[in-house]
């Protein structure tokens, strides 16, 4: 057996971080503008912002992955800058990254050991020794019930995002990053109990997360990111929640009012039904979509919402149920035949399903309706030009994007761009997953925009979304998904975050 | 707000960097023509470049699929057996006739595009992976021309055909004026037409495309079955040429039309490239090979500088040094000044 | 140690049985041979089996090399080159006696490490597209072997010539032994940290970065390795033709990714392995004799050999999507 | 085109699937047959196709249709594939193998073995350096100085020249050459301004001739090996109006250009001479001689004569066989890269046409017996023998004489 594994290191080892005016730009896309804050020893410190905030792009920079431009990082109280991933781990950095760095076809164990195996007779790796250490390494972290023998491959979401996490720990870190931990896990509580035990032993955590209140559970500061800047740093017991999100997005949140002023559309015609509809991680869901209507579905991580929104968008199949759109049956086992039948879906990952990065703006918007535009068979460019600016015109996007390669614009033009292509493709029923995800205000601004103004022409709308406070904003009605199913519907005054995280938790009716 | 999109973004369709490839090769092509006046005196001049011209014309046409089927980030390694195919169909049963040119060119079109639809199936419904698909393909189609022919192809020169590079017009063999059409024709489907510009989507982002609701599978399919296609043309025009046809004659165009995509500017992993690129990669590398051929040297070395010159086009016409290029001649459009409001809404 | 027994597990173990392309290709020769032994008497006898090692000997190793090339995702072309340059040195530049023989040897593996050194270079460090410049280097390579030796011919020595294709104590084939040691060879490789990040960097090069691998020295590693399995190669075909001949690699290259694939090596990298494509490699120069001694008429052979390519993928993917559960 | 090929092919695809199924064997072939093995590197030109072509009619020609089972086996170009079959053919239980051998060296070991074994090795074109394998062929008998000579000799001794050769690395390429350049060395007025390498192909040789003529349109006359045909092609394509000296092979594409008046006052002269397929013919007679016969041959290395046809030499053949002296088909009989020399009036009158184009025998036709003697040819090292010594003067002329002086 190998030695036996210590999480915690001594608490003389623990360090405190410094963040001094930390600057980073990515070609044009300016990613971080100038961030200060400090960590204290054993401090678990929370790092609040939105989606593209700049929050990715500092866990970079302190795990050796990036280098900044400008600005000094400094780790108990010596000069910080790693050049390599490897040379950040071995200063006492230690990350567990959002999309999980996880190699799907070894094993547990091994991943758990890389880069270094550990190694038994003649030097080599053993995978006794391996898996002896992995077990006593996940049975530490009260985690084993994951087999060190399996294959990634085979684990689901939350238990990936354990072993990344265990990995994290297992080097011994003096500063531990944890970006987004539980995006993927059903119990947080798994994490709270080993942040808890590092932060008494010494070891400092950097905890990034825009849930506010898993982030008031364990820290007492957090420092706020908006737009690649920090905004502050607050005392979290002194903080309301309003206060912290209008440092996060600078304003206040949405007065619950406004929801209640859209009217309900239940007498409108009906545009999308589904009748027990069912599949992977889908589990007979029925629902009724009116027009002019903005139906927002709430859901933890892994509830089937994936799967449901992909289902509709043609992109996973449909085992059982129907799907009727304005009255018809439809049938359809392809995003292209989804589109012909009149629904539209934006993905959720923009980079790898949305949109063209080789391709310009207006080619990438232009896509659905290549076959309208010919002329003789070949792209009549004027008409061209005159529907995408069209389009262009309808998401704001400025006339100087569409010419450009799609690659140059930043996440916020680039997801306007693909709004515009869902909209010129003349989809009446649209469904959107996460289509704020990584944007900044001034675009969601914008969306929420579109959205609304896509129903009131009578378009209807199925939307997702990870922020509570958007779907309470945007939606008619919001419905709560659970294990695969439907588990309760909040409208009107009912329509609120506490309402719907009851739900969405499964505390539902 | 609706202000006419940008035109001239538009017309540079964000190609920047292959256009400038493109260019960089017919320059390096004329600059290699005019510096072999220094090797030979019967170099740089129009008959030197008549004969480059015409003996690039089966490289130019074969690239052309070729180049489909690598911007989708597939290989097709079956062309050398579909161009054998296509002209040993030729020499066997068009021959000499001219009204069995009118049927029989397009009927073996049809044919070879035929077998290069069977890559598409195995590629796209039966998930084999392009380069085994393609060099399984083209070892059983040669093996189906042996056995069809008996291992000796019979038929008769075509005049017809042999006049495309026999006959001239005000002292241009016709032949080259085939592969001015066929560039202009191959690059009007790549930017022009709804299928280009849905293929180089497929190329870029398989993924994507078929969320967008591209046919993917169908696109897929479509471009081994053109690469068949005009590999067979290939055929068809080397048959003219050499005025017979055997089972060999595909053989010397394998590597070069991957070379000569490759060098015009195509990622390998599909979705970037122009077909004018790879016109381009097949003039330089025929010229190349033209001069080094005069220069009297050892085989051996002729062998190694042609892999070196492909290396250090390789190493050359990297995108980063047309960006840095690019930067050097116009300072880039400033998306975002420091300090300005992340999106602030176009006024 | 009791890790509870999770579903994953008994997944993985299925995954690993049948997504394993080595077993299937293993099978796909049982098969062959079990046809090629019932057609020809004297299929188990001393010589054949001999022959079938000797014949097989130089594709399996160029097959492991490039195996190794294909599980990080890329494509080596050198291969041809390599093998033509190593038997040309071969053919050339070593003498007679055992003492010469190992020279040879290391003359051979420093030409092939140089190559592959080039070719990981340009691949893991100035990241030029592997079939590429390994295309480029193919070529260079070969011209090399020209110069070398303009013409098929000077003489390997007797020493190696006899030796290597002989049967050890009578018994063994040493082309037996050779491929054996290669096989343990790679088995020691693979439990090393190297052999491990290999797999890693095929799957997920992001992923096996934020893993701390240092995923251009691996990628730079495995070019060279498979530069000397290349050299190996044409140092067993000069045994196998006891001469030189400039064009020797040429009919190598497309054989070799036929055997890797068939091997059951994924070109999306990070699945598969050296024994696979050993084992394809074998089943294809099995398949010359299984295709002779069944009568097929020679025309059609070529056929035979594309379609048995085809098949071996589709039975090896298919198997592959059965064992993980996921449909088509 | 021949649909009953196509169907037969089917079939045959059909019965060996079943065999590789392991479902049904094909009847194994009479036991008192001899068993005789036909190896072939390619298949793919026609000089290929044509030699093997007239070994299978041989074989089916009375009274050897009855006594031997002829089988056919292409390998490839690549030396452990035909190795490969070697061995089978051998464990097979082979009397002879008759092959086309794609290495002088590499099938050394492979065919020792099958001596051991009792098995005949007869090689026809190409040649092994194995002592105990018989080597047919017409490589030692001066192609490259004769027709060299004869090019010099057109030329008045002086002049730019192309030599367009064969396949690089390849040891009969290096004969031909190594001879060419044994004569135009001797003269300080010829010059090779390109040399390149045509693959012994039409097309390829056509496109890298019209690459070297870019690059040298002065050229004055062309040495050429197999491809010949395309080398007139590309200086056709030229459009010029004055034709220069080839010396080449023997297609008949080439030979019926030497006899077009119209070339000829352009100035195209040359001489036509090199690798008859007939030679595997002769090769398999002497073998089926010495297996039912019991024919001795006192050399392991024939020489086959080597066929010399100047300009004024062309005849046209009217039937299908070379008679009274004819040795070329008119145009439209068979394509221009038919290689002419296929029959060879003493010793093989069995052939005719249609032996060489589909391999059936001559309707009516029996075998006769081949002359006593055989050419021994000289040993040269490399090409038929591994530790010898050539002698002197190997490149010594035999077909021409030189008419000037250098």
């Amino acid at each position: 057996m190998s030695a036996a594994v210590t999480l915690t290191p001594p608490p003389e080892a623990a360090l405190s971080l410094d963040i001094d005016a930390v600057t980073k730009s990515y070609g044009p896309t300016i990613a971080l503008r100038g961030v200060s804050f400090d960590l204290r020893r054993g401090e678990v410190h929370a790092l609040l912002g939105e989606n593209g905030a700049g929050k990715s792009t500092l866990v970079k920079i302190l795990s050796g992955i990036v280098k900044p431009d400008n600005g000094s990082v400094r780790l108990g109280g010596q000069r910080f800058a790693p050049h390599s991933l490897m040379a950040a781990r071995a200063a006492g950095v230690s990350t567990a990254f959002q999309e999980l760095s996880l190699l799907p076809n070894l094993t547990v164990a091994t991943n758990l050991t890389l880069p270094k195996q550990r190694k038994g007779l003649l030097g080599l790796a053993s995978r006794r020794l391996n898996e002896a250490y992995a077990a006593q390494l996940l049975a530490e972290c009260d985690a084993a019930d994951i087999s060190p023998g399996a294959l990634v491959s085979d684990l689901s979401l939350a238990e990936k995002q354990r072993v990344e996490i265990v990995r994290a720990v297992s080097h011994r870190p003096r500063l531990l990053i944890l970006d987004e931990p539980t995006a993927a896990l059903a119990e947080p509580e798994w994490l709270f109990r080993i942040v808890e035990r590092l932060a008494a032993s010494g070891t400092g955590v950097l905890y990034i997360s825009h849930r506010l209140a898993e982030v008031r559970r364990l820290c007492r500061r957090g420092t706020v990111l908006r737009n690649g800047e920090s905004i502050g740093t607050v005392d979290l017991a002194n903080a309301r929640d309003g206060d912290i999100f209008r440092m996060m997005v600078g304003r206040g949140a949405e007065e619950p009012a406004d929801a209640t002023a859209t009217p309900v559309r239940r007498d409108a015609p009906l545009a999308v039904t589904l009748r027990d509809l069912r599949g992977p991680g889908v589990d007979g869901i029925s629902l009724n979509l009116h027009r002019g209507e903005i139906v927002g579905v709430a859901a933890l991580e892994g509830q089937g919402q994936r799967e449901l929104f992909r289902m509709l968008g043609g992109a996973a199949p449909i085992l059982s149920g129907d799907v009727a759109v304005e009255g018809k049956p439809v049938q359809f086992a392809s995003p292209l035949q989804a589109l012909r039948a009149g629904i539209g879906f934006v993905p959720e990952e923009r980079k790898i399903e949305g949109i063209f990065l080789g391709l310009t703006t207006a080619s990438n918007i232009s896509l659905p309706i290549l076959g309208r535009l010919l002329r003789f068979g070949l792209i009549d460019r004027t008409r061209e030009r005159a529907e995408v600016g069209r389009a262009a015109a309808l998401v704001d996007l400025a006339a100087r994007y569409v010419g450009m390669r799609i690659s140059a614009l930043s996440g916020g033009n680039q997801q306007k761009a693909l709004i515009a292509r869902v909209l010129l493709s003349g989809a009446r029923n649209l469904v959107l997953f996460d289509p704020t995800r990584g944007v900044d205000v001034g675009t969601k601004e914008v969306i929420y925009g579109v959205i609304r103004d896509f129903t009131a022409k009578g378009g209807s709308v199925l939307l997702y979304s990870t922020e509570l406070s958007e779907l309470v904003h945007l939606s008619d009605r919001c419905l709560a998904l659970y294990r695969g199913r439907i588990v309760g519907e909040a409208a009107g005054a009912a329509l609120t975050e506490e309402r719907l995280v009851s739900l969405a938790t499964g505390h539902g009716e | 707000m609706s202000p006419p999109a940008d035109t001239r973004g538009l017309r540079r369709a964000g190609l920047g960097s292959d256009v400038w490839n493109a260019i960089a090769l017919f320059g390096l092509t004329a600059l290699l023509i005019i510096a072999s006046r220094w090797i030979s005196s019967g170099f740089g001049g129009w008959e030197q470049t008549k004969a480059i011209l015409v003996l690039s014309s089966f490289v130019v046409v074969v690239a052309f699929g070729q180049q489909l089927v690598i911007l989708t980030g597939g290989l097709d390694l079956s062309i050398a057996s579909v161009m054998t195919i296509g002209g040993v169909l030729t020499f066997n049963f068009v021959g000499a006739s001219p009204t069995a040119l009118i049927w029989g060119v397009p009927l073996i079109l049809l044919v070879t595009a035929a077998i290069g639809g069977l890559n598409g199936i195995g590629v796209v419904w039966l998930r084999v992976p392009p380069f085994i698909m393609t060099l399984a393909m083209g070892i059983i189609v040669y093996g189906a021309t042996l056995g069809i022919t008996g291992g000796t192809p019979r038929g008769q020169a075509s005049p017809a055909l042999s006049a495309l590079f026999t006959a001239s017009v005000l002292d241009v063999p016709l032949v080259i004026y085939f592969m001015l059409a066929i560039t202009i024709c191959g690059s009007v489907v790549q930017l022009g037409t709804g299928f280009g510009r849905r293929l180089y989507a497929v190329g870029t982002n398989p993924a994507a495309a078929y969320i967008a609701g591209l046919p993917v599978r169908w696109l897929t399919f479509l471009t081994y079955a053109i690469s068949g296609a005009s590999a067979g043309l290939a055929g068809i025009l080397m048959f003219g040429y050499a005025g017979g046809a055997t089972l060999t004659m595909g053989q010397a165009y394998q590597l070069p039309s991957i070379a000569a995509v490759v060098v015009g500017g195509t990622s390998i992993l599909g979705g970037s490239g122009l077909y004018i690129g790879a016109v381009g990669g097949a003039l330089l590398l025929t010229t190349f090979s033209t001069v080094i051929s005069s220069l009297g040297i050892a085989e051996g070395w002729r062998t190694v500088i042609y892999g070196l010159v492909i290396l250090l086009a390789l190493l050359v016409l990297r995108e980063e040094l047309y960006l840095w290029a690019g930067q050097l001649v116009a300072r880039p459009v400033p998306l975002r000044q420091p300090g300005e409001p992340a999106a602030k809404p176009d006024a | 140690m009791n890790a509870p027994v999770s579903n994953a597990v008994t997944r993985s173990l299925l995954r690993r049985l049948l997504g394993n392309g080595t077993l299937i290709v293993a099978f796909i020769y049982a098969l062959l041979f079990t046809i090629f032994a019932s057609r020809q008497s004297d299929a188990l006898s001393q010589t054949s089996i001999t022959d079938l090692f000797n014949n097989a000997a130089p594709l399996a190793l160029a097959a492991a090399g490039g195996s190794l090339v294909v599980l990080t995702r890329g494509f080596d072309l050198s291969v041809a080159g390599v093998v033509a340059l190593s038997n040309v040195l071969m053919a050339t530049q070593v003498g007679e006696g055992p003492q010469q023989a190992l020279l040879g040897l290391a003359v051979v593996c420093t030409a092939g490490l140089l190559v592959g050194a080039v070719n990981g270079i340009l691949v893991a460090y100035i990241r030029l597209q592997s079939i590429a410049s390994t295309l480029a280097t193919m070529i260079v390579t070969s011209g090399l072997a020209l110069l070398v030796l303009d013409a098929p011919g000077g003489t390997v020595p007797d020493f190696v010539a006899d030796t290597l294709t002989d049967s050890a104590a009578g018994i063994v084939p040493v082309a037996a032994l050779i491929l054996l040691a290669v096989v343990l060879i790679w088995l020691l490789l693979r439990r090393t940290d190297w052999g491990v990040a290999l797999y890693a960097v095929g799957a997920d090069e992001t992923a096996a970065g934020l893993a701390g691998i240092r995923t251009r020295r691996v990628k730079f590693f495995a070019y060279c390795l498979a530069g000397v399995f290349y050299a190996l190669s044409g140092y067993m075909l000069s045994a196998l033709t006891a001469t030189g001949n400039p064009n020797a690699g040429n009919s190598y290259l497309l054989l070799t990714f036929a055997a890797i694939a068939i091997g059951g090596t994924s070109f999306s990298g990070g699945r598969g392995g050296v024994v696979g494509a050993m084992l394809g490699a074998a089943t294809l120069t099995l398949l010359q004799k299984v295709l002779f001694s069944a009568g097929v008429s020679s025309f059609y052979t070529g056929i035979f050999q594309g379609v048995v390519m085809i098949l071996a993928v589709l039975v090896a993917a298919t198997s592959d999507r059965f064992a993980s559960g996921r449909r088509a | 085109m021949n649909w009953n090929t196509i169907r037969s092919g089917l079939v045959n695809t059909a019965v060996a699937a079943g065999l590789l199924a392991g479902v049904a064997g094909a009847a194994n072939a009479d036991d008192k047959k001899l068993k005789i093995y036909l190896s072939l590197s390619y298949s793919g030109n026609s000089w290929q196709s044509e030699a093997a072509n007239i070994v299978k009619a041989l074989a089916a020609t009375p009274p050897y249709d009855k006594a031997i089972e002829l089988k056919e086996v292409i390998s490839g170009t690549d030396v452990q594939a035909q190795i490969s079959a070697y061995e089978s053919m051998i464990s097979d239980g082979a009397a002879g193998i008759i092959s086309f051998p794609v290495s002088p060296t590499g099938l050394n070991r492979a065919i020792r073995k099958g001596c051991d074994k009792g098995t005949l090795f007869f090689m026809y074109d190409g040649t092994v350096t194995e002592p105990c394998a018989y080597n047919v062929s017409y490589i030692t008998a001066g192609f490259g100085e004769n027709t060299a000579q004869a090019l010099v000799n057109v030329l008045g001794g002086k002049g730019n020249i192309f030599l367009s050769r064969g396949v690089p690395g390849n040891s009969v390429d290096k004969r031909h050459t190594d001879g060419a350049m044994a004569i135009f060395k001797k003269y300080p007025g010829i010059k090779v301004i390109a040399e390149y390498y045509g693959m012994w192909s039409d097309q390829t040789t056509q496109s890298e001739t019209a690459k070297a003529l870019a690059a040298h349109p002065d050229v004055d006359g062309i040495w050429a090996q197999a491809g010949e045909d395309g080398a007139i092609k590309a200086l056709l394509a030229t459009g010029s109006k004055k034709l220069v000296p080839v010396v080449g092979e023997n297609s008949n594409g080439f030979r019926l250009a030497l006899a077009n008046p119209a070339y000829q006052a352009a100035g195209f002269k040359g001489v036509s001479s090199g690798s008859p397929p007939a030679t595997a013919g002769y090769a398999f007679k002497l073998m089926m001689e010495m297996l039912t016969k019991g024919r001795k041959l006192t050399t392991h290395n024939i020489e086959y004569p080597l066929p010399w046809v100047p300009a004024e030499g062309v005849k046209l053949c009217p039937g299908d066989r070379f008679e009274n002296g004819c040795n070329t088909f008119p145009a439209g009989k068979v394509p221009d890269s038919f290689v002419t020399e296929v029959f060879e009036a003493n010793l093989l009158p069995e052939l005719s046409l249609v032996t060489a184009l589909d391999g059936k025998p001559t309707p009516g036709m029996t075998i006769q017996p081949l002359p006593g003697e055989v050419t021994a040819a000289p040993d040269t090292p490399g090409i038929n023998c591994q530790k010898c010594n050539g002698n002197g003067d190997i490149y010594a002329l035999t077909k021409i004489k030189a008419t000037v002086q250098p």
